[in-house]
């Protein structure tokens, strides 16, 4: 293992955000943490956007895939723009008392930390580094979302870290099990760990062992990915925690489970093809995505809390994609890609809107919150092209990846398409639904300060980015997706 | 040649159908109080109440509008065009190409839209009544008489009235079980559009009794004049259709000239004949309940449906 | 490289031993009603894992795995007994167990894992090329986790959901050390530990006497907080 | 050229659209840029129907790695002449609109015209499916236009649920329509043509179709959201909604079900239709009967009128499947002669209907009444617009349903007793339809426009102004033409039925005559007008040469009532049948069984001073028996994902535990075997 890895313009956007948590750490003001935790954000997305440009052969320590790449800079693209509306949100909070100022460091550190370890599981070239940081990455945001220390926040925080900790072992089990598999192909040290060196040898592994691995590694990270039925951490973590982490976390941690599932699921699918006695991943991934699309589609009727609400529907999309992936094959891996790049930015964003929201009407129930379009065309108008993203609706890029995964869908699993289509109504109808109370109606009275247009500026950078993605594709973004999906098969 | 003679039955037709509607309703009136045992008005008192009524200035409600004025120049419109396309003495006649069956029951609806609204305009309760009633008969009507219009086309092969009678005339139909059932469907839709004793009461003097009469009760003068000569040309034009459908005996085609005197006399003779038969059924039985009306005309429905599928399975065309 | 190791020898043997009481011994966590004696099953299952560590370092000729056991000894076998009898004292915790299955069916239950475990494991590495010892360490450590997930899911009271977790825990390393020239033992399991560590300081934090739910946050508010 | 014409027409709209959204609303130039466009776009496509062709072209944006792929042939071609026609007329409308709550649909009436122009010009699944969403979806913003409102946000999210139930069916259909390619998904049409599905997978995609385009067209079972969702946007747009809309929904049926599954399709595929269209035209024109909203009344009639246009796809697809292909084709000219002319009288209707809005101060028709003394020449295009409502000859629907009904009446020459059975019955049933729809038609009028106003309000209605009064004109005008050559609208018709039918009709049309064969007599609807004004005139002519000039003015024989008291000038306005008393005849005895109507009166006792009252309610069957299942299922399954969460660590662990030894069990299971 070569920490110095680290130094090398790859291990940037790693070292960036982890040597700001160590600043952080030190700084006593929060304002000064407000500003540093902002600028390392921005500065570790600037590190990430070489990223695409790196791809090439591992190191040691570090491997710049284009997925690798590809999840990195997203995650690093929403962690900056959160940085920039934790900036001002961090502000009004403070001046709500709702959070006290001095747990501002603590929230700062753990903000970097978070993000610092998601990129690192991301870009690390070892198993074993990649369980370490969501590890890390675990307990830093379940530092967070205790943070604000109310009952209820505590509560979910514990609940948090109880079964992803049960989650996280069961995926070291199965790190220890595919490393056992690849152990006949790659001999024994460090190479039966790389994902560089596994990926070429997957039709070598022994294929029985890697289906105990995919086993654990399924339940595991996907315990992470917020799966059905392994999701019910996740509304309340989400609900409960400061907004900017709620927006990061719903954008990316479950991504980078989701990352590490589909690395497997190509382990998987090639040594499956090549006879090495695998299972095909496929079905399993297919159920619990379904799982996932149906139960939270029809939890979306119940919810009070906003913020609840749009968890269960990043369980959904998170569905939606896992049954992507689980069809495989390019067009439906390419359509998963896409859905859970345009769902991570759009999620990112409207959970943005949804914290101004909840400050400007302090609270973040749905009776707390109503006529926007009315009180503040601004805030209602963003929030309501968020939702109408979100239920799947033209002209933004998810109907685009929708409508890819039904036509898959149908050419390889036709009768999935029925509980699929379900599925989606029934959230999207939920979706607007909501979107009706939120942003339409008699509008409620406000209890704090209004967001202003410059405020929600990272929120149309996001959508103008879907909107693009949806309508024109630049030929290079389009290249470039396609090659991961080939590559992943 | 052929055309000209074609042209002439036509014009001959027409002027023969508006001289002879008013008189029809004078014979029914006189029929119907003899067998009443009263002495009854003169065959040609309808004639003289409409000249007395063209005398006469009309007094318009406080309310009425255009509508009002226009509907019983439309109705009578609608009606004589209606009466134009009903064949009654000859077959073949200048209009004959477009005398469709579906046409006949548009311009029948069309005159009875026309008064349906004129009943509305003026904003009196039995106007609507009237109207409203009106409108719901019809609805009970149309799928009946268009089951006949089914089952007559199924025969001929065409919707329109003049083949369809050409071909009943030229016998190559023949007589069939369905013709029976569709007579006695189009009997009943024909009381029925004609508001007729057993669904309506045309010499009613109760207004919540009146179907047609009270949809027309605001007219006076000219205007009902028009409204009286539209009633009565309709009858003649139903009684026409079932004519020329059911008894094309002595029927002309318009090019025989000389067969034309036998053609209006076997016509006068065919009308006379159905206005004694309701005569005759109007004194012996009682006008029923409005609410009763739909399962009247539902009977009338289902008849027609039954010489439909008596049809089906009688022809080979199964 | 590792010793050619076959049936009969001492090596495998002893590892086969230890690794069978690693089972035995999460059986009599299962099988406990009383919490101090859970408490005190569960450090001698860290000193046996502390010694089948050792053992394995010694056959593998890894000396890395020394480390890992010393690791095991120090905090599974000497400080997280010790500071689970101080929340006991402090928190004044109930000493019987209350199940949600009882102790007969979840033995059979964990019978029936066992089986499983075995059923899974010993058919799948069948063309492995591990060795035997490899594998049945594998059997062994997959059983000894999911006897800990029962255990969790089996009892109500948190601090027997904890030493569940430990267990299961212990399990995973036992599968590390099993797995020859595993690297990063050392790191994960320590890594491992630091959230064990964690759990420990909740239960400790939120003064959880009951159950996992059941936090006691009452003297949050004395930190001075502002509660909404 | 015409069709990057067009194009670019689309795109200028949806540029409108973010010129509409601009504050502060620039409310003339996104109307007058709509008519503007849709004016040359109605150009461009009668150019494109007199000279027939088919034109590909190719735009790099859509789906990554595939274009957007736009044609235009003479079926697109005539849908897209409908649509710009009523929208120019309905932008010419609007540039009188009024009032803030309009502004509020102003960005999305240009989008919304542009999605559908771009769901007929799509010639790949995705464009089509594209613009057939961004449809829904800016027809939803405005039909949510009163949003404070509660029924307004009801009836919009019933409408955006249908619209995604349209949705999940049409992808799917679209999907299945392309699965029997190999290789990488070409979605464009040409390919689709080239395999036509087979076997399931075609009675797949048609159920599909049937079910995601009906609900969007208003097919009964699938109409609950209709009446409710379209007069609930302003009348312009409700207008669109029923003139243009539910026939780019129509389109979508012809389009999949004639052009891309191939003529090689069994007869009954067209039973499906014919049955939902035959239960529409009776269902949607009783509801016609008992609505109480001028809007309603006419949304009610745009399910009926539907369903004769679907009847007739459904005839045409069973007439296909018999090789009967000039049966085929009379039934689909009758089908879309029909939605032409709908659409015209339709939009024509709706815009009345706005107008009377706005100048007699409600659209309920309790609370209008004698507009036509205050408001002469809405009521005028009205009348002209129910004409064709109530399918009267010569007004212009009765050309498209005496088609159809021609093509009811040889339908039997199929052979099969079942099968001419069920065309009796479908003949009834249309005349049923036929014939309530006249009586809605008497009633709107009767109520709305002529009696006595029943408000003050309304007594001092103000007359549309001038741009709003010309729209009406226009399309009155347009109506008149549709009615009396009905033959012309037919040639622009007959291209499309040579493509899909492989039919010739020409010899059966002409200006003067259409014909159901070409040596048989047809309706000459000019000649039928001619006789009409000659009768009239005739009428007219001898009351003025023989009958006696001028009139006199009296009260209104009120068989004895009491005078109303001074302070009503026009007599108590509630002495007149209103919309509930015309329809009691047929609510009691076709209402209590189609409808469920139930009639309650509550009729104080001697000496109680409070007022006797009548209420009426009636639900729909499809209410009943499809919408109330689906809420029940929906809340079931609601609750049950509802009891997953909220769960213990303990449970929540549990739950963990069973899907690990599961997956385990399964690998067992696996390596066993």
């Amino acid at each position: 293992m070569n920490l110095l890895d680290l130094l090398s313009p790859a291990g940037w956007p790693i070292l960036v955000p982890f040597l700001a948590a160590i600043v952080l750490a030190l700084v006593p003001s929060w304002r000064w943490g407000a500003w540093i935790n902002t600028g390392a954000a921005t500065l570790c997305f600037l590190a990430a956007c070489q990223l695409p440009w790196l791809v090439g052969p591992a190191g040691k320590f570090l491997f710049v895939d284009r997925l690798a790449a590809h999840f990195s800079l997203l995650t690093a693209f929403v962690a900056m723009t959160t940085g920039w509306f934790s900036l001002t949100y961090v502000r009004a909070e403070i001046a709500a008392r709702r959070i006290n100022r001095h747990r501002l460091r603590l929230y700062h550190a753990m903000f970097q930390t978070f993000v610092g370890a998601m990129m690192l599981a991301l870009l690390s070239n070892n198993l074993g580094v990649t369980w370490l940081a969501v590890e890390t990455a675990t307990i830093a945001a379940v530092l967070v979302v205790g943070l604000p220390r109310t009952a209820e926040a505590v509560a979910a925080s514990w609940k948090f870290f109880i079964v992803c900790g049960v989650g996280i072992a069961l995926a070291l089990f199965g790190t220890f099990v595919l490393y056992l598999a690849a152990l006949p192909a790659l001999g024994p040290g460090l190479a039966p760990m790389s994902w560089s060196e596994l990926l070429p040898a997957a039709a070598r592994c022994n294929g029985t062992v890697l289906n105990l691995a995919f086993v654990f590694f399924l339940v595991g990270y996907g315990t992470k990915a917020g799966l059905a039925p392994l999701h019910a951490w996740m509304p309340d973590a989400h609900a409960e925690g400061p907004t900017p982490v709620s927006a990061v976390l719903a954008g990316s941690i479950l991504n980078v489970a989701l990352f590490v599932i589909l690395r497997l699921r190509s382990l998987m699918a090639t040594n499956e093809a090549a006879g090495g006695g695998a299972i095909a991943p496929g079905p399993a991934i297919m159920t619990l995505g379904l799982l996932s699309l149906l139960l939270a589609a029809f939890s979306l009727w119940r919810r009070r809390d906003v913020k609840r609400f749009f968890a269960f529907s990043t369980i959904e999309q998170s569905g939606v994609a896992a049954f992507a992936f689980g069809l495989g094959g390019p067009a439906a891996t390419f359509a998963g890609l896409l859905h859970m790049t345009l769902h991570t930015l759009t999620k990112a964003g409207i959970f943005q809107c949804i914290g101004r929201a909840a400050q400007l009407k302090g609270g973040q129930k749905f009776t707390d919150i109503s006529g926007l379009l009315v009180s503040h065309r601004l805030l209602g108008l963003t929030l309501a092209a968020g939702i109408i993203t979100l239920a799947a609706l033209p002209p933004f890029g998810l109907f685009a990846s929708e409508f890819l995964i039904v036509i898959e869908t149908l050419r390889r699993a036709p009768l999935l398409a029925l509980p699929f289509g379900i599925g989606i109504v029934v959230g999207a109808w939920a979706l607007i639904w909501r979107l009706q109370t939120l942003c339409l109606g008699t509008p409620t009275q406000d209890r704090g300060p209004a967001p202003s247009a410059l405020m929600l500026a990272p929120v149309w950078l996001h959508l103008g980015i879907i909107l693009f993605l949806g309508l024109a594709r630049p030929a290079p973004i389009v290249a470039w997706m396609v090659a991961i999906a080939r590559s992943l098969g | 040649m052929i055309f000209f003679s074609a042209l002439l039955a036509q014009l001959l037709h027409v002027a023969l159908m508006l001289a002879a509607a008013p008189v029809l309703i004078g014979a029914i009136r006189l029929v119907k109080a003899r067998l009443l045992g009263r002495r009854g008005p003169p065959l040609l008192q309808p004639w003289r109440d409409i000249f007395r009524l063209l005398r006469k200035q009309p007094v318009l409600a406080d309310g009425a509008s255009i509508v009002f004025r226009a509907a019983p120049f439309v109705s009578l419109a609608a009606t004589a065009a209606a009466a134009a396309l009903v064949p009654s003495f000859a077959l073949g006649m200048a209009l004959g190409p477009v005398s469709d069956l579906l046409v006949i029951a548009g311009l029948l609806g069309l005159a009875r839209g026309a008064t349906a609204l004129a009943g509305m305009d003026v904003g009196t309760a039995f106007g609507g009544i009237g109207s409203s009633r009106e409108m719901t008969f019809s609805v009970y009507a149309e799928p009946a008489f268009l089951l006949v219009i089914f089952t007559l086309t199924l025969l001929a092969g065409s919707t329109n009235l003049d083949v369809i009678a050409t071909l009943l005339h030229d016998g190559a139909l023949g007589l069939r079980a369905s013709l029976g059932l569709v007579l006695v469907a189009l009997l009943t839709v024909a009381l029925a559009e004609n508001g007729r004793i057993p669904v309506d009461n045309p010499a009613t003097h109760l207004e919540l009794t009146m179907v047609h009469e009270a949809m027309v009760l605001e007219y006076s003068g000219r205007d009902l004049a028009l409204i009286e000569a539209g009633t009565a040309l309709k009858l003649l034009v139903w009684l026409s259709l079932i004519a020329a459908i059911f008894t094309p005996i002595g029927v002309a085609p318009s090019f025989a000239l000389l067969a034309w005197p036998l053609g209006v006399a076997s016509w006068i003779v065919k009308i006379s004949l159905l206005a004694l038969a309701l005569a005759a059924f109007e004194t012996s039985i009682a006008k029923m309940r409005v609410f009763r009306v739909p399962e009247f005309l539902g009977i009338a429905l289902l008849l027609g449906l039954l010489a439909a599928v008596f049809l089906f399975v009688s022809t080979g065309i199964v | 490289m590792p010793l050619r190791i076959a049936f009969g020898a001492l090596p495998y043997d002893m590892a086969h031993l230890l690794g069978g009481a690693m089972l035995v011994l999460s059986f009599a966590l299962l099988y406990q009603r009383r919490v101090t004696a859970v408490i005190n099953i569960y450090a001698l299952q860290g000193i046996v894992l502390a010694v089948a560590a050792a053992w394995q370092g010694f056959i593998q000729d890894a000396p890395h795995l020394y480390l890992t056991a010393l690791l095991a000894f120090v905090g599974k076998a000497v400080v997280i007994p010790v500071a689970l009898h101080r929340i006991i004292r402090r928190l004044e915790i109930h000493r019987e167990i209350e199940t949600a299955l009882g102790i007969f069916p979840s033995m059979i239950l964990g019978v029936a894992l066992v089986v499983l475990s075995i059923l899974v494991v010993l058919p799948t590495t069948l063309q492995a090329q591990a060795q035997t010892l490899t594998r049945e360490d594998l059997a062994i450590a997959l059983s000894v986790v999911l006897l800990g997930l029962l255990m969790m899911i089996t009892r109500r009271n948190a601090l027997t959901q904890v030493i569940g977790f430990m267990s299961l825990e212990n399990g995973l390393v036992l599968a590390a050390i099993g797995i020859a020239g595993m690297p990063l033992v050392v790191e994960l399991s320590a890594a491992f530990l630091v959230m064990v560590a964690f759990i420990v300081c909740g239960v400790f934090f939120f003064h959880i006497r009951e159950r996992f739910d059941s936090l006691d946050l009452h003297h949050l508010d004395q930190v001075g907080e502002t509660h909404r | 050229m015409a069709l990057p014409l067009l194009a670019a027409i689309v795109v200028a709209l949806l540029g409108l659209g973010v010129v509409g959204a601009v504050a502060p609303p620039r409310k003339n130039l996104v109307h007058g840029g709509c008519a503007g466009f849709s004016a040359v776009g109605a150009v461009l496509s009668l150019g494109l129907l007199l000279a027939p062709g088919a034109a590909t072209m190719s735009v790099p944006i859509g789906l990554p790695g595939m274009s957007m792929h736009l044609a235009v042939d003479s079926l697109s071609a005539i849908f897209l002449l409908l649509l710009f026609v009523t929208a120019s007329a309905a932008a010419i409308f609007a540039l009188d609109a009024h009032g803030d709550e309009e502004t509020r649909a102003l960005p999305f009436f240009p989008v919304f015209i542009g999605a559908m122009a771009l769901s007929l010009l799509a010639a790949d699944s995705f464009s089509l499916l594209f613009g057939f969403e961004l449809m829904s979806l800016s027809s939803w913003a405005m039909v949510l236009y009163r949003h404070t409102e509660e029924t307004s946000r009801d009836a919009g999210l019933l409408y955006l649920g249908m619209a995604a139930f349209s949705a999940a069916c049409l992808i799917p259909a679209f999907g299945l329509l392309s699965t029997g390619l190999s290789g990488d998904i070409d979605l464009r049409f040409a390919a689709l043509r080239a395999l036509p599905p087979e076997g399931w997978r075609a009675v797949f995609v048609l159920v599909l179709v049937v079910l995601g385009a009906g609900a969007k067209a208003g097919l009964v079972p699938l109409h609950v959201w209709l009446p409710l969702a379209h007069p609930a946007a302003p009348s312009h747009v409700s207008a669109l909604m029923s003139g243009a809309m539910t026939k780019v929904a129509l389109y979508v049926i012809i389009r999949v079900l004639f052009d891309l599954c191939g003529p090689a399709q069994p007869l009954w595929w067209g039973f499906p239709l014919l049955v939902m269209g035959a239960a529409s035209a009776v269902l949607g024109a009783l509801r016609a009967n008992m609505e109480s909203d001028l809007k309603s009344v006419l949304a009610a009639s745009t399910v009926e009128n539907v369903g004769f246009i679907a009847i007739g796809i459904g005839l045409a697809l069973i007439a296909r499947g018999a090789d009967l292909s000039s049966l085929a084709a009379l039934a689909l000219a009758g089908a879309l002669l029909h939605a032409l002319t709908h659409g015209v009288f339709k939009t024509l209707l709706f815009l009345g209907a706005g107008a009377a809005q706005h100048g007699g101060g409600s659209r309920v028709l309790q609370r209008l009444g004698g507009l036509v003394h205050r408001m002469p020449i809405t009521t005028l295009c009205m009348i002209v617009g129910c004409v064709g409502l109530a399918a009267l000859p010569p007004g212009p629907g009765f050309a498209s349903e005496w088609l159809l009904f021609q093509a009811v009446l040889a339908a039997p020459r199929i052979g099969g007793l079942g099968l001419q059975t069920m065309m009796a019955v479908l003949a009834a049933l249309m005349a049923l339809a036929a014939a309530l729809g006249a009586a809605a038609a008497v009633r709107l009028l009767g109520v709305a426009f002529l009696g006595r106003p029943r408000t003050p309000r309304v007594a001092a209605a103000e007359e549309a102004r001038a741009p709003a009064r010309w729209a009406m004109l226009g399309l009155a005008g347009l109506c008149g033409v549709l009615g009396l050559f009905p033959g012309l609208a037919l040639g622009l018709i007959e291209p499309a039925l040579r493509l899909l039918v492989r039919a010739d009709l020409s010899r059966q049309i002409g200006p003067l005559t259409v014909q159901p064969a070409a040596d048989m007599p047809g309706y000459g609807a000019p000649m039928i007008a001619a006789l009409l004004l000659v009768a009239g005139g005739a009428a007219f002519l001898a009351i003025r040469r023989w009958a006696v000039p001028g009139h006199r003015r009296g009260p209104a024989w009120a068989c004895g009532f009491a005078a109303p008291p001074a302070w009503l000038p026009f007599g108590d306005p509630v002495t007149q049948y209103g919309g509930a008393s015309f329809a009691q005849p047929l609510r009691r005895a076709l209402g209590t069984a189609l409808l469920a109507a139930r009639e309650r009166v509550d009729m104080p006792r001697p000496g109680e001073t409070r007022p006797a009252r009548f209420s009426v309610t009636a639900r729909d069957p499809a209410d009943a028996f499809l919408s109330a299942p689906i809420g029940w299922t929906r809340e079931k399954l609601v609750d049950i994902a509802d009891s997953m969460q909220f769960l213990t660590i303990r449970r929540l662990l549990s739950v963990m535990f069973v899907v690990l030894v599961l997956f385990l069990a399964v690998v067992a299971g696996i390596e066993a075997s």
